[in-house]
């Protein structure tokens, strides 16, 4: 879950980093209320899950109160489209009120989990502010990146390396220490996977300020963490999504798409979703029944694709394993039972028993169409759904 | 000869007396894989399946000497799990379970790497060495023994991959799902190195997704060290950037873990690369002849 | 530093650490009032550094509060003598009076530093009350020992260990692993080098519940305790040792010697006592006065020494290294220029300069003996002492 | 050849703007050792008697590759320097530091081990191949190159040893203090073996002394491997039990640590025992003879 800057600035001042002074608004009432309490000058910055911000006008600076209110009235309610929120865009529904530091200089913190180490990486830059990505390609002496012994913990030498790599002087190694261990600890105990600050702002006061604040944390961890049920409401959801996560599914809706897949396993349903493509049409979502694609997650899955308007087509592409091939088509069956499809089927079973899976398909009288293979199931499914 | 396990391979399952691993370690026995004991902690004594459980690992491995472990574990308490079995000096850990918070299992890895232990998942089918020893979750009897070495990050499209081979007479040395975590255990590479160096492997399919380099860098060890012809297919070539496709792993994270790369790389390396699940087989045969 | 058992009870509760409700009284008074506070059957325990306080009569177990008061008088300003405190004895200036507990079974647990290892070590035993070193030797089986991975820290699997090593079934599993965290945190936090509960009792309740506390901690990590100073005020210790700490000296009194020393370097001190002993005599102290044998350090030994009354003969040996034997016989000359000796002195000077530094001492007309070597030293000094 | 340094070895000092670290520094580099550069963070730049200063070890080493570094940085951040230098590549690390909590020791000890570098110290003299190159504060004149190699838990009575031996004409290879605390790096049996496969080395002079098993294990060592003669001392036999003396591992707990029986295992090992440190030299050179 990727959080907003406010609750991960909120994570922030726990772990004893220093943000701005500021407060979360959600109506213009709000935002009276919050301004009246701040001393300008203000910024106000939409709470949405976007890059960009700044430059879609989402974030802006304020000399006096009175302009810090017509700015969160402009931005509250505003519809955010950037490269990253997509053509539909994102509705702002609340906005962070927060007193404008001096700034002296701007640097760059994370850290994330990086794969192939295996552990946590820190990466710290001595350009802030900008994208670290064009950094990396611009200035790459300007970065530096090492891995941390997530047993050991981040020790002091590790602090200094960045410390004396940033410093220019003006800041202590205790600012930069304390704002390393601060990051590393909310990277720890909130089971992220990721955590940026960019930028650490150098006050004149020659302090270390977290100006802005992404974190993402880890899904698994989920049980640990009671307080993301609460946090996690704040955020936008496909409604689909969040009705298929509840059946246990891994469902992802796509844009553009006209063919529904349903699937067992995950990197069958991304290959399904391939092979639709090569044949020149689009899926319009990933759907993951789970390996054993029992009756109640089928049952779950028809009825979520029959709901999609898109969808002009469903593809059900199933690898019967330990769930043998003639159990799932008579669960198949037993889910159309009970969900009214009015848009063409193509079934593809294969696996242990696969010939008594499609007799039972055949002769069930099933307005459905068998295929032989995956390629066969998506030319037919492209056919039926007339694209 | 295959890898990793064999007939004489001395299993027990972590997590025997839950509804997933009592179901898996008999399917596991009646398959044939000596499954000399299980664990749960607080259940020893028991009595699974005619398999005996133990309130430790360390306890079950003193009466047995057992060589691998097949972790049902759920996902609080699987990372702690790991590290029992791998401080318990069990050489091959092979964790099924699905869900487990990214931190535990990077604290896991660490104390698995210090102890020089080999571990495949988690979130993973297992590793079966066809006609000799499942341990694991896939339908044992798709499997045929034969020349064909499988390592994948996904379960289904393995099974895809082994009945593919099984149908056309290849069959298969050993199957390894290796995993659709981020954080893993054993990788490409490290399963790649054993298929080149094992007779009766004569062909290996290499089953990667989006996500993360180990393709890449399969890639480059292929291009220098593989002598055996590879097939391969990379999953989620359409996936959009940012979203997780089922797998914790399968992910676009700005420009890095697309398919495209992978493709090309693999490509580079003279491995054939399958546009559809449905050409494994096939490609695989036409390479070998 | 050794803690009391009332300091180390302290530091168990913090860790949740289950112990008896209770309360230390240095007076009669202060007895008085603590069994008011408190619910009899009671015990009452002197708080000395010496294991077999039972059999020496200083733990005593009081059915009513007069009988906890009449015992706590008795124990107050008792001297006990044990195998451990020596002849001297320890006088009891403290009592710990608890609540007494019911017990059903009582087991061992201690974490210590290991030497082989290099880190700590966890021993639990199925024996408790009972010396850990009688069990190993009756009943090896009765332990369970194994290491601890001091950067991983205990883990919930270590705890299962102990739990199904330790276990009849009566107490659960969470209450093991809650007792064993809470004393890998002591020994952590506490930079101890050793946690030692005997017994860890299990109450009718099936509760976990350490009867005694034993916690030795390591001096080097004094800076980071500075709590540690005020308990050390609570303990026994030799006026001169305390005085020679000060000076940044290494001395210890030793009972029964006459030939008091000083060396610099521990290992060549210790040598120094042994060939005291070769020759038929007892050394009267240890004393380290550093590598380099400043004029300060010898000052403030010569000082040390010259006021102990068992002192018969000073036997001075010094290894000149990186500071030369001529300059090391100036400072002795200059020390000696501040304290007054009534003992005989014998200096052996060894290395850099040695020709140089014997002469400028016999040049001085200091009434001492110079020898060529260590043995020749000893002899001179035991002559001397008229031992 | 000698052990573990040589005129070829680059070292740089951690600590070296403090008292002991600028005093010793020079006098190694008067010694004659390559004394490449120094670290204090926060004084990068300055430079001690024509030594550069760098803010963090990692820096010193890549401007000047150092192979040891001698570390003089004060208790409460030794062992963090330490870990500093074994996660920086430096290969040998000499720890004169005395008063490092156990605590910092345990940690920085998995540290070393995990990157596979070797240790010296804390709280010893460091380490000296006669003639060549010296790394820590023991006075460099009184040694000469020569034939015995001296391995000490001690720092006086290494000097001792090393007087007597060049008095004596034998000379030193090397002489290394292993140190005085109960947590140290490199033990008796890693340097006996060094000393056991070094060419210049033909007698070796061990010293111990009270507290934990390491003479013991040594003796077996030295039983069951050593061909090259081997005269001993051991310091503390008249030392009460429970009483640290001088060094923090200097203890005998309760039936353990005493003299007597490291005394026993050494001479059934074939060691020749000394009674005063004074006989340490006319000892080894009898049994060369």
């Amino acid at each position: 879950m990727q959080l907003h800057e406010y609750q991960a600035k909120r994570l922030f001042d726990v772990a004893g980093i220093k943000v701005q002074t500021g407060l979360l608004a959600r109506t213009a009432k709000e935002a009276a209320r919050a301004i009246a309490k701040l001393t300008p000058p203000l910024v106000v910055k939409a709470q949405v899950h976007a890059g960009g911000r700044g430059k879609a006008g989402a974030i802006k600076f304020a000399q006096t109160a009175e302009e810090a209110q017509r700015a969160a009235e402009d931005i509250l309610g505003m519809t955010l489209r950037t490269k990253q929120t997509g053509q539909a865009g994102l509705v702002v529904k609340s906005v962070l009120i927060v007193e404008a530091s001096d700034i002296d200089s701007e640097l760059y913190l994370s850290i994330v989990t990086d794969r192939a180490s295996r552990g946590p990486m820190l990466i710290a830059s001595r350009a802030g502010g900008v994208d670290i990505e064009e950094t990396a390609e611009r200035d790459p002496d300007a970065i530096l990146k090492f891995e941390i012994d997530p047993v050991r913990g981040l020790t002091d030498h590790a602090c200094r390396r960045v410390h004396f790599f940033w410093s220019n002087g003006t800041f202590g190694m205790k600012d930069t220490a304390a704002l390393l261990k601060g990051v590393y600890d909310v990277y720890m105990r909130s089971d992220a996977t990721m955590v940026e600050i960019n930028p650490v702002v150098v006050t004149p006061e020659h302090e270390l300020l977290a100006l802005d604040a992404k974190v993402a944390t880890d899904d698994n961890a989920r049980f640990r963490h009671p307080e993301w049920e609460a946090w996690a409401k704040g955020h936008d959801r496909d409604a689909r999504e969040v009705e298929a996560e509840q059946h246990g599914l891994n469902y992802i809706k796509l844009p553009d798409g006209t063919i529904g897949c349903m699937v067992n396993g995950a990197g069958l349903a991304m290959a399904t979703m391939d092979v639709i493509k090569n044949h020149g049409a689009a899926p319009a979502n990933f759907l993951d029944v789970g390996g054993g694609a029992d009756v109640e997650a089928v049952t779950a899955a028809f009825r979520i694709l029959a709901a999609d308007s898109d969808v002009k087509a469903i593809l059900v592409n199933i690898f019967g394993g330990i769930m043998k091939c003639d159990i799932i088509a008579e669960g198949i069956l037993a889910a159309l039972g009970s969900v009214k499809l009015t848009v063409p089927l193509v079934v593809r079973l294969e696996g242990t028993n696969v010939e008594q899976g499609r007799r039972i398909i055949a002769e069930s009288g099933l307005d459905c169409e068998t295929a032989v293979d995956l390629s066969d199931a998506a030319e037919k499914a492209v056919a039926a759904a007339g694209a | 000869m295959a890898i990793l396990v064999n007939q004489s391979t001395r299993v027990i399952c972590q997590g025997i007396t839950g509804k997933a691993g009592s179901f898996h370690a008999a399917q596991c026995k009646a398959y044939g894989t000596q499954m000399v004991a299980g664990v749960t902690p607080g259940k020893g004594g028991e009595v699974v399946d005619g398999i005996p459980v133990y309130d430790t690992v360390r306890e079950a491995r003193r009466r047995h000497g057992a060589d691998a472990t097949m972790i049902f574990v759920p996902p609080f308490a699987a990372g702690d799990a790991i590290e029992e079995a791998a401080t318990a000096g069990v050489g091959l850990i092979a964790c099924i379970t699905e869900g487990i918070p990214q931190k535990d299992m990077m604290l896991a890895r660490r104390v698995v790497d210090d102890q020089g232990v080999r571990m495949i998942g988690p979130n993973c089918p297992g590793v079966i060495t066809s006609e000799e020893c499942k341990i694991g979750i896939m339908p044992g009897y798709i499997h045929k023994k034969g020349c064909i070495g499988i390592v994948s990050r996904s379960g289904t499209l393995t099974y895809e991959a082994v009945w593919q081979t099984t149908q056309l007479g290849l069959g298969q040395s050993t199957s390894v799902g290796i995993g659709g975590d981020p954080i893993h255990g054993m990788g490409f590479i490290d399963i790649l190195e054993q298929f080149e160096h094992d007779e009766q492997t004569r062909g290996i399919i290499l089953i990667g997704e989006i996500g993360g380099d180990e393709e890449e860098r399969a890639a480059d060890w292929i291009a220098s060290h593989a002598r055996k012809p590879v097939t391969a297919l990379i999953a989620g070539r359409t996936a959009p950037p940012g979203r997780r496709m089922g797998h914790a792993g399968a992910i676009i994270s700005g420009s890095s873990g697309g398919a495209e790369d992978k493709v090309a790389a693999l490509k580079e390396a003279g491995v054939a690369v399958c546009e559809s699940p449905t050409d494994l087989g096939r490609t695989m045969k036409e390479q070998l002849s």
